[in-house]
């Protein structure tokens, strides 16, 4: 059951992802990239991360994504990019690269998981934020973490978040 | 096969990032790639949930948080910047956007 | 009396409105009022200071005012003593006399100066009359400085307004030569009493007129016997001050210069008030001088050669402010023979008398340029008499004065002169005797050729041509009251200024001599024992240098009004001597050649040695920098710069190559990226 | 397997039919609601007073032909109205019509962030379906619809934090559960959420005063305009579902749910003899009638007038709403 449903997610996933990186039209791009975040949460639900999981759905496919179909429609192109090309584009040799480099991740995987060297399913982290089975305290334990262990790099965040949406008013903004 | 483990994820994960890595490197609308670019960011953030549910650890969550969060402020300000790009040359075809060449 | 400082200060003030804002805004009747108003006041506080000093016991009051210099330790002869000088006051009945002669002359000489300055330019108007209460302020502080070194403030200030006032129309080359000329002559005297002041405090550890006279009189009196000690020093350096500032032997030579001023400049400073300063200065330090008798020789020796020497060159003078000039030098003369000779109070009385005749003969001649539209050469004047009645009248008084015929002031104090050089020294009287005569010719000489016989001056102009100050000149006329009553008021104090001082030989107490004692001694000390009178020889005396003068007078009327061409056959017949008064002496030449050209010459050489080895150390410092430079121009050039751009050739040349990696394309950038990856990964792989 | 997949499906059949019935109903009422509001009397031909009309008009979209713009991205066109409806029913996944298993589909901790993410997917819908009907009217409304729905979101998610605040958890039931043991609905202790809430759901439905996607007047219609048959009955659906959704989410958070009026009040005891998900339900159809009795009451407003209200009234209030109940949480 937990096999069929991650490979089923994982080849969804795996699939909107070429799509996304394939489709002629934009639009449909866009459309592929959020079903491909949706089925990404789903699989963060299987790995019980709820909190993780809604913010995906919250942020990414209604923040994030949102944003760049406006921005798909906003830019209206006369004509398509890829019509024209220049010529020391490296678009091909670029496709083999990552071809081999995602061979050599893979066997570098197996190679890992035919010795045996798998991390241990219980890691002997005594980190106090442990994960307890219960599925309840996974949002409020992920909270006391941020607002204790990692307040400051989340206020950080708040500030970048802060510079970002200034910088962008200003960047996109005709006549401020 | 029928065991899922940490490793499948990570087979998943390094998977969907080099299909972020291979749009960045083929397609030419700069949006697009900027997609792929959030694609290769799901794909850690994949990675990273999955070793945190091993581990039972939360940092991996914690830093899926901070990635969604930097995702979101690098998505704000690429976006205008490909909006004010736009603006002025009419295009959003990366390989018009050469001007700091020589 | 403690009001004294006042009395400076009021004409202080007035110089400082006019200077400040007359110059800008003052109408010209202002600024003569600000000014003269001033003066008035400062009259009016002296008179009634006078009568205060009068009135009291003990003729002697210091007014400390402020601090000035505080207590510095120095070096003095008996060890170390404190320097410290205040700004303090003396009233006593030397300057209290001088007070009167100071205020009193300098009000009626500003009251004709509105009359006479009254051509010039506004600005120049308050310019005029800031400079003359600014003399006055500093006048009045000499006088009454009761230190060396307030005096000297004073003594420095009547300088510079005398430089300012012979300077005043400075456009004109011969005037600021003049100003010049008397400032740095001036200089030189003043190098001699600053000298003496140094060292009167080195000697005495205090500058203070009265602690010096108190601690000198306990000195012994500096006789040929005793030798030539330090008093005789300071005296002499004191006297060497006297010269420069009363125009004597050998610094008397920008006096007749100086008269290129406005005239009310040369009465007031050039007569009657600031070239008596160095007599004033011996009066002052009567003590000290009556302590070194050999430098009192040379004082009168000094005084009565400049007499002399001053009046043979005025006989010849036909400028006829030059020959009251030269008559002042003679006068000054007078009274340093009467200091050297010990008549301090002589002196003293001469000064006042003189200042009245005097600045009455100045303002009359000034009366007379005016009249004649700044002429000034008498040999084209004549006949003004019937013009300038008033004037006339007022000069006739002041030469008479001046000749010493009784009963008017200047027989008076002239004879006391003389009969008291006579005591000293007969020849010294001689030389006296003989200048008084000469006195009386070249006075009355300048009357006949001014007021008398036929008018040579200028046909007036009915269409007034450009004269300069915009209106016709009618042909010589009466001045204006402003500038004929002062005369007026100037020839009353000539006729009775000299009954003061009436000797007892003609039944008189000689008031002002008794009156001035006190200055001349220090307190407590034994009044010296009334020197027997001879009234027999003293009578002689005075029959003599009346009949002198009468003689002078009689020989004037002869050549210049019986018969006019006398004069120039005289002048013919002794012509080497004539040339040798008109050129006086060819002293300025003979300063020319020696002082002036030596000093110009040692500048010169002084320069050549400037241009030639410290410019020519300095442009050998620059050569050999210069060359310097260039080697390290040619190293860093060739050298530094070299290394520089090879460097920066190398990274052109390399950078050939490697800009062909900068194709602006950023997937290239990305691919660069992967293919670190892949190594990295496969690096990995292998590696395990 | 009973457990995990016959009962849940056999709950979400009921579910959806059920609501699938109600917005037909829902249809009906607002007409005749508007129409008595309008001294009208609303349909009355089909049945007595009208009331088969609600059977009536679904057998008629259906049988609609269904058109498709010449030059519209078909792919897109046709899934612009499932993305519409799909998140409008997924949400009802997690409220609770009452405390107990038979009651609720599921029970996740994260209830209310999963409501609101899932609310904020039915924008793709509006966008695409403009877009794709390569239109100038549709695409323009569906521009101002989501900058709408994107604005207003977020003065609503603001307030309901200050919600969660108050109750301490993000569960539904837990939130219904905070309100028994406060004695009192939020929406009296959060009397400015609760209208806050109630006018970001009015702005998120589309509907009256801020209906300005759909105005007809300017757009002719909205971006469904180049909609007809069965995929505009989608769009249709979708948008009643969200105003249940919306006035089920108000019922629960500020109105206790499933709860009679003042649970601690042992006097009102027999009021628990009506069961817990009829009180739901009734709470919820006194909330629709709202939207309905001020759709009829209410001008529109102007659209620059509208982002005012949504950036510059809602969100000030609602961080300000929030701060005060942070510091209300600190103090007492």
């Amino acid at each position: 059951m937990e096999a069929f449903v991650f490979y089923l997610l994982a080849t969804l996933i795996l699939g909107l992802g070429i799509m996304v990186i394939t489709a002629r039209s934009a639009v449909h791009s866009v459309l592929f990239l959020v079903l491909n975040f949706l089925l990404v949460a789903i699989l963060y639900v299987t790995l019980s991360a709820q909190f993780v999981a809604v913010i995906q759905v919250l942020v990414y496919a209604g923040g994030i994504v949102v944003l760049y179909l406006f921005v798909v429609m906003l830019v209206s192109l006369k004509k398509a990019p890829e019509l024209r090309s220049d010529s020391r584009r490296v678009a091909r040799t670029g496709l083999l690269l990552a071809g081999a480099v995602l061979a050599e991740l893979i066997a570098i995987v197996w190679y890992t998981s035919a010795n045996g060297s798998a991390p241990p399913a219980q890691a002997a982290s005594d980190f106090p934020p442990r994960l307890a089975g219960d599925a309840m305290l996974n949002t409020e334990r992920l909270g006391w973490v941020l607002y204790t262990e990692y307040l400051i790099p989340f206020e950080v965040a708040s500030m970048l978040l802060l510079v970002a949406m200034i910088g962008a008013i200003v960047l996109a903004k005709k006549n401020l | 096969m029928l065991e899922i483990t940490p490793l499948h994820y990570s087979v998943l994960s390094a998977a969907l990032f080099m299909i972020g890595v291979i749009g960045v490197l083929v397609r030419r609308n700069i949006i697009i790639i900027f997609m792929s670019i959030e694609l290769i960011l799901n794909a850690v953030n994949i990675n990273l949930v999955a070793l945190s549910d091993q581990l039972q650890n939360l940092i991996g969550q914690v830093f899926v948080v901070f990635v969604i969060a930097v995702a979101a402020a690098e998505a704000a300000v690429g976006l205008g910047i490909i909006i004010a790009f736009y603006r002025n040359k009419e295009t959003v075809n990366i390989d018009e956007m050469s001007l700091m060449r020589w | 009396m403690d009001f004294i400082w006042l009395i400076p200060l009021i004409p202080g003030i007035g110089a400082a409105l006019n200077g400040l804002v007359g110059v800008r805004s003052f109408s010209k009747r202002t600024a003569g009022l600000v000014a003269t108003g001033a003066m008035a006041a400062a009259f009016l506080l002296s008179v009634v200071a006078f009568v205060q000093l009068l009135g009291s016991a003990e003729r002697y009051h210091k007014v400390t005012v402020a601090s000035w210099i505080p207590p510095i330790p120095l070096e003095t002869a008996n060890g170390i003593g404190s320097f410290e000088v205040p700004w303090a006051f003396t009233l006593d009945p030397l300057s209290g006399m001088m007070l009167l002669v100071v205020t009193g002359i300098g009000l009626l000489i500003h009251i004709y100066s509105i009359g006479y300055i009254d051509h010039e330019p506004r600005g120049g108007v308050a310019r005029f009359f800031c400079y003359l209460n600014l003399f006055c302020f500093f006048m009045l502080i000499l006088v009454l400085g009761s230190s060396f070194l307030v005096m000297f403030v004073g003594w420095e200030g009547v300088g510079l307004c005398s430089y300012l006032l012979i300077g005043y129309w400075y456009k004109k080359k011969s005037a600021s030569d003049a100003g010049k000329k008397a400032f740095i002559v001036n200089r030189i005297g003043d190098w001699g009493f600053i000298l003496g002041i140094f060292l009167v405090f080195f000697t005495f550890g205090t500058l203070d007129f009265r602690e010096v006279a108190v601690a000198a009189a306990a000195l012994p009196v500096e006789t040929a016997a005793v030798g030539f000690g330090v008093i005789s020093l300071i005296c002499l350096l004191l006297f060497i001050g006297a010269t420069g500032k009363s125009a004597q032997i050998p610094l008397y030579v920008w006096l007749p210069d100086a008269m290129e001023g406005p005239t009310p400049v040369s009465a007031l400073i050039h007569a009657a008030t600031m070239v008596t300063a160095g007599v004033y200065m011996v009066c002052r330090n009567a003590v000290l001088f009556t302590h070194a008798p050999m430098v009192m020789e040379v004082v009168a020796a000094i005084g009565v050669v400049t007499a002399l020497m001053a009046a043979t060159i005025g006989l010849v003078q036909t400028d006829i402010k030059r020959v009251l000039a030269y008559s002042t030098v003679s006068q000054l003369g007078y009274m340093f023979l009467a200091t050297g000779v010990g008549a301090f109070a002589a002196a003293a009385f001469h000064l006042m008398t003189h200042a009245f005749f005097k600045a009455l003969l100045f303002l009359g001649s000034g009366s007379v340029i005016h009249a004649m539209n700044e002429e000034q050469d008498m040999r084209r004047m004549g006949g003004l008499r019937r013009h300038m009645p008033l004037t006339f009248a007022t000069m006739c008084i002041g030469a008479v004065a001046i000749a010493g015929i009784p009963p008017l002031s200047g027989f008076f104090s002239k004879d006391e002169i003389l009969y008291r050089t006579f005591l000293h020294s007969p020849l010294l009287w001689g030389l006296g005797a003989v200048t008084a005569a000469m006195t009386a010719f070249y006075m009355f000489r300048l009357i006949y050729m001014t007021f008398f016989g036929e008018y040579r001056g200028p046909a007036p102009d009915a269409e007034g041509h450009g004269d300069g100050h915009g209106h016709a000149w009618h042909g010589p006329h009466e001045s204006p009251r402003l500038m004929t009553w002062p005369l007026v008021a100037l020839a009353v104090g000539a006729v009775f200024a000299g009954f003061v001082g009436v000797p007892a030989a003609l039944g008189g107490s000689n008031m002002i001599e008794h009156f001035l004692e006190p200055s001349f001694t220090v307190p407590g000390a034994a009044h010296a024992a009334e020197a027997a009178h001879h009234y027999e020889v003293e009578w002689a005396l005075m029959a003599f240098s009346v009949l002198l003068a009468a003689g002078g007078i009689l020989f004037a009327y002869r050549n210049y009004v019986q018969r006019p061409e006398a004069a120039d056959e005289l002048a013919t017949r002794l012509a080497g001597t004539h040339r040798l008064l008109t050129n006086k002496y060819y002293v300025d030449e003979l300063y020319d050649a020696t002082v002036v050209s030596g000093s110009m010459s040692s500048a010169r050489g002084l320069w050549r040695f400037d241009g030639g080895v410290v410019d020519g150390a300095v442009n050998g410092t620059g050569w050999a920098t210069r060359a310097s430079a260039m080697i390290s121009h040619v190293l860093d050039k060739y050298v530094v710069d070299g290394l520089v751009n090879l460097v920066g050739w190398i990274c052109r040349e390399g950078s050939y190559g490697f800009r062909r990696a900068q194709t602006g394309l950023i997937q290239n950038y990305a691919f660069a990226t992967l293919v670190g990856v892949f190594a990295f990964v496969t690096w990995f792989l292998v590696g395990r | 397997m009973l457990d995990t997949f016959v009962i849940p499906l056999l709950q979400i059949a009921v579910l959806v039919n059920a609501l699938l019935v109600t917005v037909t109903f829902l249809v009906l009422m607002e007409r005749k609601v508007m129409g008595w509001a309008q001294a009208r009397l609303g349909p009355m031909r089909v049945g007595p007073y009208g009331i088969l009309q609600a059977i009536v008009d679904p057998i008629k979209l259906i049988l609609k032909e269904d058109i498709t713009p010449a030059n519209a991205d078909r792919f897109v066109f046709t899934l612009a109205p499932i993305m519409s409806l799909v998140p409008a029913l997924v949400v009802f996944s997690v409220i609770p019509f009452g405390p107990e298993q038979p009651y609720y589909i599921a029970d996740i901790n994260v209830g209310l962030l999963f409501i609101i993410s899932v609310t904020s997917i039915g924008v793709y819908g509006i966008i695409l379906g403009g877009w794709s009907s390569n239109s100038k009217y549709p695409l323009l409304a569906s521009l101002r619809a989501s900058a709408q729905l994107i604005s207003y979101e977020i003065a609503v998610v603001m307030t309901l934090v200050s919600v969660v605040l108050t109750a301490g958890t993000l569960n539904m039931i837990g939130i219904v559960e905070a309100q028994r043991e406060a004695g009192l609905w939020f929406a009296f202790v959060q009397p400015v959420a609760c209208v806050l809430v109630f006018i970001g759901g009015l702005a998120e439905t589309n509907r009256l005063p801020f209906d300005l996607p759909e105005a007809e007047t300017e757009l002719t219609g909205g971006f469904h305009t180049e909609y007809s048959g069965m995929r505009f009955s989608l769009f249709f659906l979708a948008e009643y579902a969200n105003i249940i959704v919306i006035s089920a989410i108000v019922a629960l958070m500020f109105f206790g749910g499933w709860m009679r009026p003042f649970p601690n009040v042992e006097a009102l005891a027999f009021l628990d003899l009506i069961p817990g998900w009829v009180w739901f339900c009734g709470k919820i159809f006194f909330f629709l009638y709202l939207f309905v009795w001020i759709r009829a009451t209410f001008p529109r407003y102007r659209y620059d007038q509208l982002m005012a209200i949504g950036w510059k009234v809602l969100i000030p209030i609602a961080i300000g709403n929030l701060v005060l109940t942070g510091i209300a949480k600190v103090v007492l």
